[in-house]
């Protein structure tokens, strides 16, 4: 059963792939969002199947068959279900069917066969997606690691005539494939340490073993390499680079991989190995310093950027470091609530980003925006929620999730790590409400250039602006009432609620059966609460004030912005230019590796040296017997001589040896 | 049965031969006739995979005759879950580059099937024949007609990559000739009779120093077979002036020649100076990995691109056999397998690309996906394939040899996983360029998408690299036995060795003095 | 009495006049004239050898290398005639239309 | 003692003969002299009680051989080497290399007679046990040639046709095509 | 019928009896009358085959110097297959280029019989004699273009140093009656066999001066200046035929005077012939790679094949010893078809030899440049020929008796030689024709010779095992 929930996108998939060019878009994009919402369907199944089992013993396992065997290496194509893993084939597969009915309105410009082809590749992904989380052990979660990796190269590069497109698909999955060179060494070490992949097996075997206490052991070696692959695919320093770029693809896309799913497997993947991760406090405190330092240097950029879906992708990449400093603080239960709740407003926030653009034909820069509140009402709408949930206003998704983190993270006693999650919160509300005030509000500008066409989807372009057609306007609105509604599952003690998200999920951060701590009945003591509520107290402030900030700088004093910029020209640059990382990359590894390839190791090596020496071998063979050859005088005295040389060189040998 | 998989394709080049063709009427018939005569034959094979039985590491279908009793030179051949896949592997290549020469080959038809066909007689020989004498045989006959086919229909190189190739794999395979002969005197000085026979000679035990030797001659024979770093320079020339159908076999099939001696040879015959010399070997390869990769990402021509990530993905192979252990050792055949289909996919539609655009410089193309789509998916596909993404055929065995290697020393496996990045960065830009961005060159606009013939043979390959990363089992679980036998044998040996040298040398002396004539190694000092 | 290896002596003595012949003349029929100084030569070994052993056959020897020597001589001086047809010339080093 | 100095005379006489013969630039000198060192042999094979073989020398190589050497060098009619310079552009075409066969002919005789001086088994005399009139009647040559010599003699003659057929092949004149 | 004395003599006097009635027919036809002279030659060969055959294990002997063991019978029959090769490529080149048949024939047939006398002589003053008979012969043979000036300067080179070699020879044969009082090898052998190595120089200078003479038939470096000149001035045919039937005889003459009467000596004569061998094959081969006429490459290809026959010889042990002949079976037809086809496509006035002469050839004769292909592939030593089998008999042999160093200079230089082999295959195939070339008509004749000589080379090729044996047998009765 838990098989169909991967396999109905893949024949989504299918169907598509192969007689996709002679469906009609209506029929195709139908079957993309059956297929969705079938696996939709079986999923709920499956999570009210296992929340109807005792606490600890929620898991569904199902082994489709033997995959590898080799030795004693046995990798079983297993697929199970646990909380953790109900929480993520949830997210995926609703907010999937969301984006999925969304698409169907906004690629509707395409022609039949790459219509059909994008949704092909979005189901394809759905389905590794799902295998991702579903895994039951390394090597299967790998294939969906890969899996996802390749649909979304495939997905950035889908407008393929565009060059920047291209090449943006292109780096994201070459950096994903650094990422995943450490994941693999990992899962390698594991087996030879453990002699097994499964996660289960795994947990079970290093709950059994000493926690690594400020050595740096077998666990720890591994569990970091794990969070390298982790960086690479949820894009946190140092391989954060492709995320950005991948804006280029279609902004569903952008939705649901870029924010939603694939970004956060990383997370994912250490929740999902829990046990490994805390039996390494120093990886931990490793990924809870990158998760942090991603987050304030992310929240720094989107400041600056002038690009609506960049500004949300920067806002991503902070979110998730925000993320991983959780799990870095070993809130497991915290990080994996935060990345429910941001699928929710990240996708809305990206979603309606795509009904502006839409409503655009394309236009992506908010300096050409502004004032469109009155003509996208429901984009609007929408996307303030969003905004305001992500910015951790109070008593929206957001607030909750970030605010379990900033408590947990102060908690554990890293204050300075909570200094710099508390300043990125501050970024974020600023930043998302400077986005909010300069595309919606204030005058319209977007008329006074025409926006010259960079995106297939610009038919005529027509002047007066159509707010979001229902297919999208649907999924906005859905997500909407989610980004809303999201948090109160997970209601902290402090304020009176159960956090039934962290009981739920408590299960699947412990080893086989042990009895979960963190269950909804214990109560907190009273400086606890207090504690927690001072900080929400602190967080919401700090939300507050940076959309007050936001406001005043960008609705209130233009003129303000304009003259920071040019005070601190250069920090502006530096931050407009994202430090400059890329450069640095190509300046530094990229380019070196490629002319030492070429004129090095080709040009130099292969051709001078190797090539060099095989005909070398046969030019002194012909040079030999061009010398050699003179010898043949053609007078037959030389010949005679030769011959009497050789007799007297014989008879000398014999008698004078 | 066994004999018939290399006999019939063997009598198809003869048929051939006696096809009238003086003016080449009858083109269309010759083509029919090699190309039904290599499917028979892959049927054969498929067959004799069939008949295979998975749990036995002994040799099957094994058929042997006396050929020249005065030196225990015997018609000897049989197959083991190592060859077996091999020969399916050729059985199931050899039609699809035949079909790809329809295309491509219009001059001198008759005379191109005949060599195609013998040169298949030739490969399916060298994989199944259990006889030393036997295997040189067919190792050396399949230079003459791969000679030909890179030197009559190649590009316009031809003539000197021909030559190359040939003097440089004789070259390395002349010294394996004497060691195969010191092997079978040294047969005759222990037990008074020559033989060639393998399983005979597996018996025999070497001295050291003389296995030190006949390990370097026979190695250095496969290493440029491989081929291996530093020996590989033949091949970008060989794999880019053969004609399509060249590359698609050289790639899928002759390299494999060379990591199937290893295994099949070097390793079980000396197993004492194989495990000294392992980690060199490995070194070696582990260069040939990332050199390999680095030099194909800076290509301008696509086939030589393919032919240097050739050098990359079979350093793979050579690491997971000298890591010696089930995982590598496994990885390592399916690796060939693996590389095989992908490698010889890759040059198949590289070819069509020439073929239609006679150029093989990336930077003649660019945006062909608008054009070709169908081409391009199938190419994507193979690509990835190649990159070992997993739940296609590449990921296994690279997974399998990374393994082995592991647990073997983790140095090789760190550095050798670089090639996975690697592999991806060349093989996507080259993707990337050909494929992607806008037409950038007018003639390009019009190619042709792929017609019928061609998306047969491109969706048997990609259904094949399917499967084998699907249902990987299917093809592992054979060699299973073998795999285990093998290094059952390694293993032993060199412990049997290590734990009573003094009787060894005693026995080695000995064997010594019963030679009629000169000692066997105060001889290596010419 | 005199030894034998007085005669063997004269014998390589008149051989080694025969080669030097062949090396330092650069006419034709003297270099043929010195090919029979040195089997002249070696018919005297023959002989002294058959003396000291007593023996006929080395005279019997000689006679059949007579034979063969105007065997020999009756090929060459044809051959030397064609040479001169050819090339009005006896020099040897005349003829080097094959070389290398 | 009388045989000594024959011997001495005639050996000195056929190597003083043979080394005019090289010595000379007209070849019908040449054959002169090297029928006199002929002759000069045939005296030693007669000290050697080989009577028989003296006779044949005399008639078969200064009667027959040295005449057809004779009747070609006035058919050639060339009394001269000629003294044209050849093509010596080639180091081993530099007249050295004659000299240094002359050289080499030295060797040649240093190390046969340091060979024949170092082997005992040729210092005795030469007349060895057996007494001369065995070996130099004629009638045991004819009964050894025609018993143990008879295959070579018959293939002698052979030999000989070869050489007929050869030297008629070789020297007939152009143009008389049958 | 075989049981007299004169046994052993069947097979040369078979021979002799076909060149002269060839002689006679010539002298007594009317003028302007052909007469198929070359069928009486081959007549008389095939009779020398059959009664080889029957003699075959009966170790007959005659007059006490020639013996007919099964070695002598090997090498007769190759002998044979040699002569009747070279009569049938020769018939259409006598008529295309106007030789005289009659002499032409006679001397063919007079020189293969010196050559069987000469392999199965038992005594040096035979051998001596045997090797005036076939060099004379081939002397004349190679220059028997009298028209050519190339083809008698080639003569001229070859008889001068061939009579200045024989003087060595004879030499030698001298010194060796001196020592051990007799000619005949066995009483030689016996002789050798009672001395004591070291004190006798003499022997050793007698050794030296024999190995020299042979040498030189066998044109081992350095006594080798001879063979390229006399190979590219010979008709196409005759070289042929000199390059295989001279040196299967000498070799056998060789083989069995230093295997059987100086094998106790073998430990003087080894080290020298090793030298021999390993210079000759590197020179061979290396110089070979220089040329541009194919004619002389061959010449010089075939100084190389000597170098492999050597290791042989060097080797010495059964293996060997039965190696030697095989491989001289098999460079026999081999390199004769090669020079068949050479001369096939030479004219009367261009011999065609050039190896630009041959670019193209495939286009325009794809049967003929196929059969050249085999017989260089099968030089080159390539399997399934029997060039291969040939090799890696000798091979196996060196490696036996422990000479590695021997074995991988031969096969080293036998990849060298690959690549001017291939030069050749290259031209044929994978360059144009020009539109000058001319390709003249092929005779039946010299057709059905070439291809039953390319079924012989891939036939022994594949299945050797029946001359292998054959070749075990011949040395088992005698060395």
């Amino acid at each position: 059963m838990l098989a169909l929930i991967p396999l109905f996108p893949f024949i989504g998939f299918l169907v598509n792939a192969t007689m996709g060019r002679r469906l009609s878009k209506g029929l195709s994009g139908a079957v993309a969002c059956a297929a969705m919402i079938a696996s939709f369907a079986v999923a709920v199944m499956g999570v009210l199947e296992i929340a109807g089992m005792p606490a600890d013993a929620r898991v569904i396992e199902q082994t489709v068959y033997t995959w590898i065997a080799s030795g004693d290496l046995s990798l079983d194509m297993t697929f199970r279900l646990d909380p953790l893993g109900a929480v993520m084939v949830l997210v995926i597969t609703g907010i999937g069917s969301l984006i999925h009915i969304y698409s169907t309105a906004y690629m509707h410009d395409e022609v039949d066969s790459e219509f059909a082809r994008y949704f092909s590749y979005l189901n394809l992904f759905a389905a590794f997606m799902l295998v991702l989380v579903l895994g039951g052990n390394f090597v299967v979660m790998f294939v969906g690691w890969e899996g996802v990796g390749l649909c979304s190269y495939l997905l950035i590069g889908f407008w393929f005539r565009k060059q920047s497109a291209s090449d943006a698909g292109k780096k994201a999955f070459v950096v994903n494939r650094i990422g995943d060179y450490a994941f693999v060494l990992g899962m390698l070490f594991l087996f030879t340490q453990f002699g097994t992949l499964d996660f289960a097996r795994l947990a079970s075997i290093a709950s059994t073993m000493p926690v690594e206490e400020g050595v740096f052991g077998a666990i720890s070696i591994a569990t970091l390499m794990l969070f390298i692959g982790a960086t690479g695919k949820s894009a946190q320093i140092p391989l954060y680079t492709w995320l950005p770029d991948a804006m280029e693809g279609p902004t569903p896309v952008s939705a649901l991989i870029h924010a939603a799913t694939m970004v956060t497997a990383g997370v994912y993947m250490i929740g999902r190995n829990a046990v490994l991760f805390s039996h390494a406090p120093e990886t931990l405190f490793i990924v809870a310093v990158i998760g942090a330092a991603t987050a304030l240097m992310a929240g720094t950029i989107g400041l600056v950027q002038n690009d609506i879906k960049r500004v949300l992708a920067y806002s991503t990449v902070s979110q998730l470091g925000l993320m991983f400093l959780a799990m870095g603080v070993g809130a497991f239960g915290a990080g994996i609530f935060h990345l429910y709740t941001h699928a929710f407003f990240k996708a809305l926030l990206f979603l309606g980003s795509g009904a502006v653009i839409h409503a655009l034909h394309g236009e992506q820069d908010i300096r050409n925006m502004g004032g469109l509140k009155k003509g996208l009402p429901v984009t609007y709408w929408t996307f303030l929620i969003g905004a305001l949930a992500i910015a951790g206003v109070p008593f929206l998704a957001g607030f909750f999730s970030k605010d379990e983190i900033l408590y947990e993270t102060f908690h554990e006693g890293h204050t300075l790590l909570w200094l710099v999650g508390a300043i990125t919160s501050f970024l974020t509300a600023t930043y998302m409400f400077r986005l909010v005030f300069l595309t919606f509000h204030g005058e319209r500008r977007h008329d006074a250039l025409a926006s010259e066409p960079s995106h297939p989807s610009d038919s005529a372009p027509s002047h007066h602006l159509h707010d979001a057609p229902p297919a999208m306007a649907l999924a906005l609105i859905v997500l909407a009432v989610g980004s809303v509604l999201a948090g109160y599952i997970g209601v902290p003690h402090a304020l009176g609620g159960h956090n039934q998200l962290a009981a739920w999920l408590a299960p699947s951060f412990q080893a086989g059966a042990a009895v979960p701590e963190v269950g909804g009945a214990e109560a907190l003591s009273d400086a606890e609460a207090a504690l927690e509520l001072t900080l929400m107290g602190v967080s919401s402030a700090i939300a507050i004030s940076g959309i007050l900030l936001a406001a005043f700088v960008w609705v209130k004093r233009r003129s303000i912005a304009d003259a920071m910029a040019r005070r601190f020209s250069g920090l502006h640059r530096l931050l407009l230019n994202k430090y400059y990382v890329d450069e640095v990359y190509d300046a530094a590894v990229v380019n070196p590796v490629h002319v030492m390839s070429r004129e090095a190791l080709w040009r130099g090596f292969d051709v001078q040296v190797v090539d060099g020496a095989v005909n070398g071998a046969a030019a002194i063979v012909s040079a030999g017997s061009g010398i050699l050859r003179r010898l043949q005088t053609g007078s037959v005295r030389t010949y005679a001589s030769s011959m009497f040389v050789g007799v007297i060189v014989i008879l000398g040998y014999y008698l004078w040896r | 049965m066994l004999t018939l998989s290399w006999l019939l394709p063997l009598a198809g080049a003869l048929a051939v031969m006696f096809v009238p063709n003086a003016d080449g009427r009858r083109d269309g018939v010759i083509r029919w006739l090699s190309l039904v005569t290599a499917i028979g034959t892959f049927a054969v094979t498929l067959a004799i995979w069939g008949g295979f039985d998975p749990d036995s590491a002994a040799f099957q279908f094994v058929e042997r005759v006396p050929w020249i009793p005065a030196f225990g030179i015997d018609y000897f051949i049989g197959v083991d879950g190592i060859s077996l896949l091999l020969v399916v592997l050729t059985g199931f290549l050899t039609p699809i580059a035949l079909l790809s020469s329809w295309g491509s080959i219009e001059r001198k038809v008759k005379e191109f099937s005949i060599f195609m066909l013998a040169l298949e007689a030739a490969m399916i020989g060298v994989f199944v024949s259990l006889d030393l004498f036997l295997f040189y045989v067919f190792w050396d006959a399949m230079l003459i007609p791969m000679y030909f086919l890179i030197g009559i229909w190649g590009y316009d190189q031809r003539v000197y990559a021909a030559v190359k190739f040939m003097l440089y794999t004789m070259a390395g395979s002349v010294l394996m000739l004497i060691a195969i002969l010191g092997l079978a005197y040294l047969h005759s000085s222990a037990t008074g009779v020559y033989s060639f026979d393998l399983l005979k000679l597996y018996a025999l035990d070497i001295a050291p120093q003389t296995q030190t030797w006949f390990f370097l001659a026979f190695t250095l024979a496969f290493a440029i077979k491989v081929p291996l770093f530093p020996f590989h320079t033949w091949l970008p020339d060989a794999h880019v002036q053969a004609p399509t159908a060249g590359s698609v076999i050289l790639a899928g099939v002759l390299l494999k020649m060379g990591t199937y001696g290893l295994l099949r040879f070097s390793f079980p015959l000396f197993p004492e100076a194989a495990t000294y010399f392992a980690p060199w070997l490995a070194v070696l390869a582990v260069i040939g990995i990332v050199y390999g990769a680095l030099v194909a990402m800076v290509q301008p021509d696509m086939k030589k691109l393919v032919a240097y990530s050739s050098v990359s993905h079979l350093g793979f192979v050579v690491l997971g056999i000298c890591a010696m252990n089930v995982q590598g050792v496994q990885g390592a055949i399916y690796q060939m397998l693996a590389h095989g289909v992908s490698t010889g996919g890759l040059f198949l539609m590289v070819g069509m690309l020439s073929d239609r655009r006679h150029t093989r410089l990336i930077a003649d193309f660019g945006g062909l996906k608008a054009v070709v789509p169908k081409l391009t998916a199938a190419f994507l596909i193979i690509t990835l394939a190649s990159i070992g993404l997993p739940g296609l055929n590449g990921f296994i065995g690279e997974f399998l040899i990374l393994l082995g290697a592991f647990r073997w020393d983790p140095r090789f496996a760190v550095v050798a996983g670089l090639g996975v990045i690697l592999s991806a960065v060349y093989m996507l830009w080259m993707v990337q360029r050909v494929y992607y961005g806008p037409v950038t060159h007018a003639e390009n606009a019009t190619l042709r998408d792929l017609v019928p013939r061609e998306w047969v043979s491109v969706v048997a390959l990609c259904g094949i690299a399917l499967v084998m990363g699907i249902a990987p089992m299917l093809f592992l679980r054979p060699m299973e036995a073998s795999v285990d036998a093998l290094i059952q044998r390694v293993q032993t040996a060199q412990t049997l060795r290590v734990k009573d040298d003094g009787r060894q040398k005693s026995k080695v002396k000995s064997q010594r003095s019963e030679n009629t004539s000169e000692p066997l190694d105060h001889t290596f000092d010419f | 009495m005199i030894p034998l290896s007085h005669y063997l002596i004269v014998s390589a003595i008149l051989f080694a006049i025969g080669t030097a012949g062949v090396f330092l003349r650069r006419n034709l029929i003297t270099i043929l004239l010195s090919i029979e100084i040195m089997l002249n030569a070696v018919n005297l070994t023959f002989i002294a050898f058959a003396r000291q052993h007593g023996s006929v056959d080395g005279q019997i020897i000689v006679f059949f290398v007579m034979t063969v020597a105007a065997a020999e001589a009756a090929v060459g001086l044809a051959i030397v005639i064609g040479l001169f047809r050819h090339r009005e010339s006896l020099n040897p080093d005349a003829f080097t239309l094959l070389k290398w | 003692m009388p045989e000594t100095l024959i011997f001495y005379l005639l050996s000195g006489l056929a190597i003083v003969t043979s080394a005019l013969v090289i010595g000379q630039r007209n070849p019908m000198y040449s054959v002169m002299l090297l029928i006199a060192s002929f002759g000069a042999l045939a005296g030693l094979y007669v000290t050697l009680d080989a009577p028989f073989v003296a006779v044949a020398q005399i008639i078969i190589y200064a009667g027959a051989i040295m005449v057809l050497f004779l009747f070609v060098v006035m058919l050639l009619n060339a009394p001269q080497e000629d003294a044209a310079e050849w093509d010596r552009t080639h180091p081993l075409r530099q007249p050295g290399v004659g000299r240094f066969g002359a050289l080499l002919a030295l060797l040649l005789v240093v190390q046969l007679s340091w060979a024949l001086l170092r082997t005992g088994s040729v210092e005795v005399p030469v007349a060895g046990a057996v007494d001369a009139e065995t070996i130099s009647s004629v009638r045991a040559v004819g009964r050894t040639l025609f018993t143990d010599y008879v295959f070579a003699f018959e293939a002698t003659s052979i030999l000989i046709l070869v050489a007929m057929v050869g030297a008629v092949v070789l020297a007939h004149r152009e143009g008389e095509e049958r | 019928m075989f049981n007299s004395s004169f046994d052993a003599v069947v097979p040369m006097v078979c021979v002799t009896l076909a060149a002269l009635a060839v002689m006679g027919a010539e002298a007594f036809r009317s003028r302007g009358e052909s007469l198929p002279v070359g069928g009486l030659g081959i007549v008389g060969l095939a009779g020398a085959a059959m009664s080889s055959v029957l003699l075959w294990n009966r170790n007959a002997a005659s007059f006490g110097v020639i013996v007919a063991d099964n070695f002598a019978l090997f090498v007769t029959i190759t002998l044979v297959l040699v002569g009747i090769l070279t009569i049938m490529f020769s018939s259409p080149v006598v008529k295309r280029d106007g030789l005289p048949k009659g002499e032409y024939y006679t001397l063919i047939l007079f020189s293969v019989a010196g050559m069987i006398m000469m392999a199965s002589a038992n005594d040096l003053l035979v051998i001596f004699i045997a090797l005036e008979i076939l060099s004379i012969a081939v002397y004349v043979l190679t220059g028997i273009r009298r028209d050519d000036p190339r083809a008698t300067e080639a003569a001229f080179k070859y008889f001068l140093l061939g009579a200045f070699s024989s003087a060595f020879f004879l030499y030698g044969i001298a010194f060796t009656y001196g020592l051990a009082g007799t000619t005949r090898l066995d009483r030689i052998g016996a002789f050798l066999a009672a001395q004591s190595m070291s004190d006798n120089r003499l022997i050793l200078v007698a050794l030296g001066l024999l190995l020299v003479g042979f040498a030189f038939k066998i044109s081992a470096v350095p006594f080798h200046m001879w063979t390229p000149d006399a190979y590219e001035g010979a008709p196409a045919i005759v070289t042929g035929f000199m390059s295989t039937g001279v040196k299967a005889a000498a070799f056998a003459a060789f083989a069995r005077v230093f295997l059987s009467a100086f094998e106790p000596f073998s430990g003087e004569w080894a080290p020298v012939v090793w030298w021999l061998a390993a210079a000759t094959m590197i020179l061979g081969t290396v110089v070979g790679v220089a040329q541009s006429n194919l004619k002389r490459m061959l010449a010089y290809s075939s100084i190389a094949h000597g170098g492999y026959l050597l290791v042989g010889l060097v080797a010495a042990n059964q293996v060997g010893k039965a190696a030697i002949l095989f491989y001289l079976l098999a460079y026999a037809v081999t390199n004769l078809a090669a020079f068949g086809v050479i001369a096939m496509l030479g004219t009367k006035d261009a011999a065609n030899d050039e190896l630009r002469d041959y670019a193209g050839l495939w286009h325009a004769r794809p049967a003929l440049a196929g059969l050249m292909t085999v017989c260089l592939l099968s030089l080159g030593g390539l399997p399934p020929t029997v060039g291969f089998i040939g090799k890696w008999y000798i091979f196996s042999a060196a490696v036996g008796a422990g000479y590695y160093g021997l074995a991988i200079i031969g096969v080293l230089t036998s990849v060298i030689s690959v690549f001017f082999y291939l030069r050749v295959v290259v031209m044929m195939y994978m360059s144009d024709r020009p539109a000058t070339a001319v390709c003249p008509p092929v005779s039946t004749v010299g057709m059905v010779a070439l291809v039953a000589s390319i079924v012989v080379i891939l036939a022994l090729g594949i299945l050797p095992t029946p001359v292998l044996t054959l070749a075990a047998e011949s040395i088992a009765t005698i060395f």
